[in-house]
């Protein structure tokens, strides 16, 4: 029974997916969408059921379907493992994605090839799902490479355009980076524990005595690095803001709600590797850190619309990096539902807004959306209180609780998140007010066309600007239901459990103020003062830096795209060349012997008489008088 | 160990012996030098004919025919006929370079020297002469062997010969021209 | 019925074939493959079933030569993968006229039969004869079907052959020195003999020779990148399908086996030689114009690691690399097919002239995109089974070797997807792209099929190749 | 019957069949004409002939003078068909002078 769940729960996508790809083009497009909606919300349904059964029975599921890789000292199976944390990722990765699928059948709808995009979509639910319930590393790695396929699928869906189709083999090839040392890091869990289960090696790594730390550290560094690269944290996040290239929804489903919290997933699924390994764990706090000032000092003066969410998802990811560097995984899985929520809204959000303006994405263009589209206005307004933190959105309860822990271990980390906290509330408003305040910036005969979306994008905006404000109750300071259903998964005894205190509520007036500050900058720059960003040519100073991204994506290809080029140039041009003269140099070498050696034959008899002659002698005499 | 005949007593066999030498040496040694091709020739002939004197003294008799027969006879006539086919007389040959001839001398010295040396040096062991008193080279005794033991290469031989005919007919006869 | 039956099928084949005429040669070759991977098929169930298909037969008694055919799993495997490229490759031929087509399909042929004898011979100079005898059929092949310049062509293949050639006369002294040695060519009994350290090495080392140029390992690949571009595609997969796969599989069977102590010995090397290859031609395929020789370039690559691999000298390590070596056969003959399919609608294998394909033929382009994907070792195709049991075994050996090997996860991504996105996507092309054709879909469909489901199910060929694997490693470690 | 040899000693046979022999190459190396190279291979031919025959007596044996006798059947042959292409070449190129035949010069 568990076993057909399970196969149901995958193999609906995936079905979708074949079924779109062979015949979606004859069926039509609301067929096609259809299909792709419901495989998804079939899996959505399975997922809840699976859901009230771990409930109930607080017992995870394991599936294993057959034997997969043999390698001598390990045995991988391909294999499922529903245990608490893989059906609550199913839960929000098949509902929300369930709703973007809904989205999608009327964003994508005067799109020709709208049945490919159902197909790469319900092909990214199928590689989600293995991601998150596949019982060893090595069927989430099935998953996690899929997915990153898919998303590289889906940033150069449009592929006429070389742009987009650059920023898609720019994730991939990131993503790669990442995934060596996923591999690496496996490879030496493999051969430290024999097993890449994760229920064994969990047994594994309890009953050991005298682990090599060290050498477990260097693992759960490269499995960091991996997760790194899937979740855009320093130094492989480039590719998340290119990513913005593909169609809103995959903005939303793939780089904003799901597939980058496909690292946040493995690290808490790993909870037990990491938590032996100290210094990991801090160098994952510094880099989720930095990863979150940097990502939002960027977004402050980015103008493309969904550039600014996408830096705004790399920053928010950075916080719960920050969390999990401090061993506080629960908090790091609840800012990630809240932050699934809110951001898949915005972005669904500036979907619509995208929609209306016909594909316009600069900000600057925008402005007075408010009347033209009020149901897009108000569920983004809520999401963007969300994010910001103010109290009694979602965001307010997983973003305080993630400060708290940094305030607990490493007060500087904790300013350093607070400020990108500040600086969330600022953009996000500064977002707002460019957007849908004042009077419209852009053509007349946008202005013109002005208009509310349809019933199947408004719906899943409003679906989610509800869970984005309630989503915070799932776990409420002090009264967790989520630290409760998670706690079977980690090994650390929950004896940090916070006690409401002064410092709490301080911390939390301050969080609250900060953010308030933030939006008031905001509405004091844009909306009193009626700023509206400079044209490109104009942006100077610090502002021109962070507008350009710190030029890191011009150093990435200075320091390691341009080198490997130049050096693939000179291995054609030099070394590949000169290996070939040197064996045409042997043949050659031959050549001249025999070319000096033809001079010898000079064809007199008299000559060669005299020389055999000689010869004679000589081997005569050697073999007489030599002894 | 090396016998040397001592002239003062020297046996009847011996003289001949000496005699048929000397003129093998020499006629060996006309035929290269002198400048007339003809000439060469017949030293030649009186070369091969002290040959046939020394198989007469070895007393193989049929040899000596056979010799006389094949070299004097034939294989000298076929000289001659070629030398006087071609006219050649002293005129048409070409002063040698004396590097040539250098070489030539030293190869000859050479080869001379080495092959003497090896022979003294590899002491020979000579006995004895037995003689089984068995008759072993008359016509009869090698007819017997050539055509009972060598049967076979006797054909081959008779067929190398036929074939060296008709080569040499074949390249000796005038191409057609213009065909 | 044992393995000799499928060379008799074959060389039969192969005079049938030049005999049937040039309009239906291509027909009477491609039943003929497919006798040939029937009866490999009803071989294999007969192993499974423990039946003896192996054969020996006293040839030449002096020298001590037999006519000896081992049928075990490694071999099987290899002929397996021979005879179900074979169909493969005359089936994709199907779409170009060839002149004087008797021959082309009979030479076709006989090269599958040289190659089976190779993987399956158990005596070295049996061995040895089939080893050269498959470079004839490809000298041919490549000069007279073969494209571009007929003087640069002709240049370009008569480097391949003496450089093959020269390299294998290394190991041609080797056997011999063997057989002064063991008193007889018999696998069995070379695997025997008692060989000094010093000994060994040489040895060793006229294998590599043979080998290295054969498979080809850095730096003796320069034949391969031209000969790649000129011979015709047909050639082209034969040579990068099935015959590199010839060094290979003559690494594990001969080389590691007779001469174990200087592998051991030398292990790190020829490893960091596989690796270089690696990383070396990765990044020329980078920067490559010319699609097959991009192509070419990803083969050095891929085979760097296999060779690698193989010299690890671990079960994880050979069974990767027989894995690996399966998985890349069958990859690179439906890239170079995709190649082929490209040419025939543009008339160029410039990648510059090319793009925009997507829009016109939606198919092709999926097709490419999965093979694409497969070579760059996606979860899921079989290439990453190969790929991840060779990077493991390395990874015990040395984890830099696996850190180092495994960039060809990320250059082999960069490059194939630079290629994939030149050629494939982008503004529509100008030049009309009609979408595959039944016969071409259907080729591309076999590779495809064989590649996922290996991809998620390789315990057949695991299971088949673990034993024989595990009696070379008793072999390799028994003193 | 005595043996011969017992009064001229089988060395002095292999002596002069040595010089013999070194004349002919002598000959060979020293003259240009190709009639006369030819007569010192024939002188060559003859010294191996008569040291066979000497040392056929000296075994005893008659073996030795069936080799003599092959060679000389060998000997004829080679002569017929030799002066036969020494003639055309001489109606070819009008000379029979070695330093002339130099076409496989290298």
């Amino acid at each position: 029974m568990d076993t057909n769940l399970a196969l149901i729960l995958v193999l609906t996508p995936l079905l979708g997916f074949l079924v779109n790809v062979f015949f979606g083009k004859s069926l039509g497009k609301t067929v096609s969408g259809a299909i792709g909606t419901i495989a998804v919300a079939i899996s959505f349904v399975v997922s809840v059921l699976l859901f009230n059964q771990i409930t109930s029975t607080g017992k995870g599921i394991e599936v294993t379907l057959f034997d997969w890789i043999q390698i001598s000292n390990l045995k991988i199976n391909l294999g499922f493992l529903l245990d608490q944390l893989s059906v609550l990722w199913l839960l929000f990765v098949t509902g929300i994605g369930s709703l973007i699928h809904l989205y999608s059948i009327s964003y994508m709808h005067d799109d020709e090839n709208m049945h490919k995009f159902f197909a790469y979509l319900n092909l990214f639910v199928f590689f989600m799902i293995t991601l998150v319930i596949g019982s060893n590393l090595l069927v989430l790695f099935i998953g996690w490479e899929g997915v990153g396929l898919c998303s590289y699928l889906l940033i150069g869906f449009w592929h006429k355009n070389q742009d987009y189709n650059d920023a898609a083999k720019k994730a991939f090839i990131m993503n790669r980076i990442g995934d060596l040392g996923l591999l690496i890091g496996m490879f030496i869990i493999g051969s430290m524990f024999s097993t890449l289960d994760y229920a064994t090696l969990k047994t594994a790594i309890a009953g050991a005595s005298n682990l090599n730390l060290p050498l477990l550290s260097l693992a759960a560094l490269c499995l960091f690095i991996g997760a790194c690269g899937k979740s855009a944290q320093i130094p492989l996040y480039t590719w998340l803001p290119d990513a913005m290239a593909g169609p809103t929804p995959v903005s939303a489903l793939i780089h904003a709600a799901t597939m980058v919290t496909a690292g946040i997933f493995m690290v808490t699924r790993l909870n037990f590797v990491f938590d032996l390994a100290t210094d990991v764990q801090s160098v994952i706090a510094i880099i989720g850190a930095i990863t979150s000032l940097v990502a939002a000092t960027i977004g402050l003066v980015q103008t493309d619309i969904k550039k600014v969410l996408a830096y705004s998802t790399v920053s928010q990811l950075g916080l719960m990096f920050l969390a999990l560097g401090f061993g506080a995984y629960e908090v790091a899985v609840f800012h990630v539902i809240t932050h699934a929520f809110f951001k898949a809204c915005l972005f669904l959000g500036s979907g619509s807004v995208i929609h209306g303006l016909h594909g316009e994405q600069d900000m600057r263009n925008m402005g007075g959306l408010r009347k033209a589209m009020p149901i897009t206005f108000w569920t983004m307004l809520i999401s963007s209180l969300a994010i910001s933190g103010v109290p009694f959105f979602s965001g307010f309860f997983s973003k305080d609780e993630i400060l708290l822990t940094a305030f607990h271990h490493s007060i500087p980390l904790y300013v350093v998140g607070s400020i990108a906290s500040i600086m969330t509330a600022f953009y996000m408003f500064r977002l707002m007010f460019l957007t849908f305040f004042k009077e419209f910036r852009g053509t007349e005969e946008q202005k013109h066309h002005l208009h509310e979306s349809g019933s199947l994008i408004t719906i899943p905006l409003i679906i989610l600007a509800i869970l984005a404000t309630f989503g915070g109750l799932i776990s409420l300071p002090g009264n967790s239901w989520l630290n409760e259903y998670l706690a079977p998964l980690f090994t650390k005894v929950a004896g940090e459990e916070h006690h409401l205190g002064t410092t709490e509520y301080t911390l939390m007036g301050v969080a609250v103020l900060g953010g308030l500050l933030g939006i008031l900058i905001a509405y004091v720059k844009y909306f009193k003062q009626d700023n509206v960003p400079e044209s490109n040519e104009n942006i100077t100073g610090l502002s021109k830096v962070l507008y350009n991204k710190y030029y890191v994506d011009e150093i990435y290809d200075a320091v390691f795209v341009a080198p490997v080029n130049s050096l693939s140039k000179f291995f054609r041009d030099y070394i590949e060349t000169g290996l070939s003269a040197a064996v045409f140099g042997l043949g050659k070498i031959a050549n001249e012997i025999a070319f000096q050696g033809k001079k010898l034959q000079t064809g007199s008899i008299g000559l060669y008489l005299f020389v055999f002659v000689l010869g004679l002698c000589a081997i005569v005499s050697y073999i007489f008088l030599a002894q | 160990m090396i016998h040397i005949p001592d002239f003062a007593h020297a046996t009847t066999v011996q003289v001949i012996f000496c005699f048929l030498a000397f003129i093998t040496v020499i006629t060996a040694f006309l035929t290269i030098f002198s400048r007339n091709p003809i000439h060469s020739a017949i030293y030649l002939v009186i070369c091969f004919f002290s040959i046939a004197g020394h198989y007469l003294l070895l007393n193989s008799q049929f040899l000596a025919v056979v010799h006389i027969i094949v070299y004097s006879g034939a294989i000298m006539i076929l000289f001659l006929f070629t030398i006087m086919l071609m006219n050649l007389n002293e005129q048409r040959e070409v002063h040698r370079p004396r590097i040539t001839r250098l070489g030539a001398i030293v190869s000859f010295c050479l080869i001379l020297i080495v092959l003497i040396t090896i022979f003294i040096n590899s002491k020979p062991i000579v006995g004895e002469y037995d003689s089984t008193g068995e008759d072993f080279q008359s016509i009869k005794v090698l007819g017997k062997i050539l055509l009972d033991e060598y049967m076979v290469p006797f054909e081959f031989a008779s067929v190398l010969l036929l074939v060296a005919m008709i080569g040499t007919v074949l390249l000796s006869k005038k191409e057609k021209l213009n065909k | 019925m044992n393995v000799s039956t499928i060379l008799i099928i074959l060389l039969i084949g192969a005079f049938a074939t030049y005999f049937s005429g040039d309009k239906l040669a291509s027909k009477v070759a491609l039943l003929f493959s497919l006798a040939a991977l029937g009866c490999s098929i009803v071989l294999l169930n007969n192993y499974n079933a423990g039946e003896n298909i192996s054969l020996i037969n006293s040839w030449i008694n002096h020298p001590k030569i037999s006519f000896a055919l081992n049928g075990d799993g490694l071999g099987l495997a290899m002929v397996l993968l021979t005879a179900a490229l074979t169909p493969i490759i005359i089936f994709s031929s199907f779409g170009n006229e060839y002149k004087n087509a008797k021959g082309f399909y009979a030479l076709i042929l006989f090269m599958a039969f040289a190659m089976v004898g190779t993987f399956l011979a158990a005596d070295g100079l049996l061995y040895y004869i089939f080893w050269e005898l498959a470079l004839i059929p490809i000298y041919f092949i490549a000069l007279i079907w073969g494209n571009g310049d007929a003087e640069e062509r002709r240049k370009a293949v008569v480097k391949f052959f003496i450089y093959t050639l020269a390299g294998s006369l290394f190991m041609l002294t080797a056997f011999i020195y063997l057989y002064q040695k063991a008193g007889s060519f018999l696998i069995e009994d070379l695997y025997k003999v008692n060989l000094s350290a010093c000994e060994q090495f040489w040895i060793f080392l006229a294998f590599f020779l043979a080998y290295a140029i054969k498979i080809p390992i850095i730096p003796f690949h320069t034949w391969q990148a031209n000969v790649y571009q000129k011979a015709p595609t047909v050639g082209t997969m034969l040579l990068s399908g099935i015959m590199l796969k010839m060094g290979l599989y003559s690494v594990l069977r001969w080389q590691l086996p007779i001469a174990p102590l200087a592998a051991k010995e030398y292990m790190n090397i020829f490893i960091a030689l596989g690796i270089a290859g690696v990383i070396y031609g990765s990044i020329v395929a980078l920067r490559q114009k010319d699609l097959k020789k991009l192509l070419a370039y990803s083969s050095l690559a891929h085979v760097g690691l296999i060779a690698a691999g193989s010299y690890t000298l671990t079960l994880d390590g050979l069974r990767g690399a027989v894995l690996q070596m399966i998985a890349h056969g069958f990859v690179v003959v439906g890239l170079f097919f995709a190649a082929e399919v490209i040419f025939r609608r543009y008339e160029t294998r410039e990648i510059e002239e090319m793009g925009g394909i997507r829009t016109q033929s939606p198919k092709f382009t999926s097709m490419f995109l999965i093979l694409v994907l497969a070579s760059v070792a996606l979860p899921s195709t079989f290439n990453f089974v190969g790929e991840f049991t060779v990077l493991y075994s390395l990874s015990q050996i040395n984890i830099w070797f696996a850190i180092l090997g495994g960039t060809t996860i990320i250059l082999g991504a960069y490059y194939m997807l630079r290629m994939f996105q030149h050629v494939m996507l982008g503004e529509t092309n100008s030049k009309t792209f009609s979408d595959v054709t039944l016969n071409e879909g259907v080729s591309f469909a076999a590779i495809i099929a064989v590649l996922l489901f290996f991809g998620f199910y390789p315990k057949p060929i695991t299971d088949l190749i673990t034993p024989s694997l595990e009696t070379i490693l008793q072999v390799i470690n028994k003193n | 019957m005595g043996n011969i040899l017992n009064q001229i000693g089988i060395e002095n046979y292999i002596f002069l069949s040595v010089v013999l022999f070194c004349i002919g190459i002598f000959g060979v190396l020293y003259r240009r004409n190709a009639i006369i190279v030819f007569m010192s291979i024939e002188i060559m031919l003859n010294a191996v002939n008569l040291l066979f025959v000497a040392f056929s007596t000296y075994h005893q044996d008659a073996q030795g003078q069936v080799f003599v006798f092959f060679s000389m059947a060998v000997a004829a042959a080679e002569v017929a068909v030799g002066l036969a292409i020494l003639v055309s070449i001489f109606r070819n190129i009008g000379s029979i002078s070695i330093d002339n035949l130099k076409n496989l010069k290298g």
